[in-house]
């Protein structure tokens, strides 16, 4: 079973966790299914967490391999995070990491924006 | 004030439903958001003792909650491989966030425990290893 | 799916945090209202154990919780006495609401755990009784 | 430790619940509590249960056991009522032998109309 759902939005792929835990359990699915992605051209990616109630450390390492895939070529914006999953992001620092829009829309405009 | 004992076969399914439980159980004397703080530190022990502790084998997993006004007391038990000392005593958390390469994708899960909980304690006797988490609960329960 | 084992010594704040446990497991694969539901009946079962069988005597609860995708099973285990025949077999709760005098005050707990769950079973084996509740899901878990 | 806290509007006597969970733990409390208000000649009770999140059967049969022992000298309105709580109500059909209101203010409007 799929973790995720996408939409392309012009260059700009949308994608929404459906799973409302990224725990252990999921990890390595949500990677994979990141990473064939990311290895098909996609590059500018939003990641929808609006319905994700919890984070842990293997999910949240999953979205960091993630990143590093996508690399300097493109982007990786974050969307949607409920305020306990943002305590998982605050805790880690990651928060300094990922660019943060409170819903998918912002994201994308800040994208249009550049 | 209570005693709750939790217990299963250790895998991500059963760790799922104890973090569920345990938020429940912790918001009764607590905030939410402190809730879901003590589910992530219990997760995060609970993903150890079913990756490293057991690893490859087949092994339970036992939890006894004590839910009290002033603190909550979760001990963790188990009968695999004992957590190296080095590990349960160099929890942090360092990088440069600006520096793609340097980010961690993994070893996460003690600095979290560390970070959120307010004493931690790791005994091995008799080949059953049991970690305890302690946080101390502040004024009113407020939601 | 995922098998949990709740379990404490037999008193009304052990079934609360047993309550509270079990709302947010069932929560995981039902609705928020379902889910609160089974916690009802099995705060019932659970206060009966506590009031009935173990009485004036200390006893442990314990509970065996089965979260699967298509039902949920909820095995609740105690030493104490046995449940009479009659007790589990007449759970029905008739009254006139326009009357004062005829309204309950008690005895509205078999019932509630016949209303709202789907199955229930009740054995007693050398000295340890054994009440099973299932309830079957239906479709999407919308909250 | 009250279960309740009580302020007086007119001859009504507002009864608010402050436990989160209205169950075998407090029943006896709380039903000895309410008994005291009553034998005291407080015969007129709105009771607010908006704090209350859970009602077992022995909260409910001590809210019986209240209005009892008010009988026919008055009333016992009940207010507040979440969702989950109602249930047991509607299950129970104590929905039809209580008069059930959204709010105190509601159920104390009710009174003032009568
Ligand atoms: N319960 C345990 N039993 C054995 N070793 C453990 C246990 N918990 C942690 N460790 C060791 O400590 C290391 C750090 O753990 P952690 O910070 O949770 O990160 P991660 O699990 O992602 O590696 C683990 O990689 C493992 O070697
Ligand atoms: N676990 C049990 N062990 C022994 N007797 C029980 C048990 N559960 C219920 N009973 C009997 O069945 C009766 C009805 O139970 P219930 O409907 O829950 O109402 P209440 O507990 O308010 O009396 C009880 O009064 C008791 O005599």
């Amino acid at each position: 079973m799929a973790t995720i759902t996408t939409t392309k939005a012009a260059n700009v792929m949308v994608v929404t966790v459906t799973e409302k835990r990224l725990d252990a359990k999921i990890a390595v699915s949500f990677k994979d299914e990141m990473a064939s992605l990311i290895n098909a051209g996609e590059t500018t990616v939003v990641l929808d967490l609006s319905n994700v109630g919890f984070v842990d450390s293997s999910g949240l390492g999953a979205i960091v391999t993630s990143l590093k895939l996508i690399g300097r070529k493109g982007d990786l914006l974050v969307a949607g995070v409920k305020d306990d999953v943002m305590t998982m992001f605050t805790l880690t620092r990651m928060d300094r990491v990922f660019q943060m829009f409170p819903t998918t829309d912002d994201a994308l405009n800040s994208l249009i924006a550049k | 004030m209570a005693l709750l004992h939790l217990s299963g076969e250790a895998t991500f399914d059963t760790v799922r439903l104890v973090g569920m439980a345990i938020r429940a159980v912790c918001a009764s004397v607590s905030s939410s958001s402190e809730a879901a703080q003590i589910e992530l530190a219990v997760v995060e022990a609970s993903n150890n003792i079913v990756e490293h502790a057991y690893r490859a084998v087949q092994g339970d997993i036992a939890l006894d909650v004590d839910i009290g006004e002033k603190k909550i007391v979760i001990a963790l038990h188990d009968t695999g491989e004992t957590m190296p000392t080095a590990s349960h005593q160099s929890a942090n958390l360092d990088f440069d966030p600006m520096n793609l390469d340097d980010l961690p994708e993994g070893g996460m899960g003690l600095f979290l425990m560390t970070s959120i909980m307010d004493e931690q304690s790791y005994v091995s006797v008799n080949g059953k290893n049991t970690l305890t988490l302690t946080k101390f609960l502040h004024g009113e329960n407020n939601d």
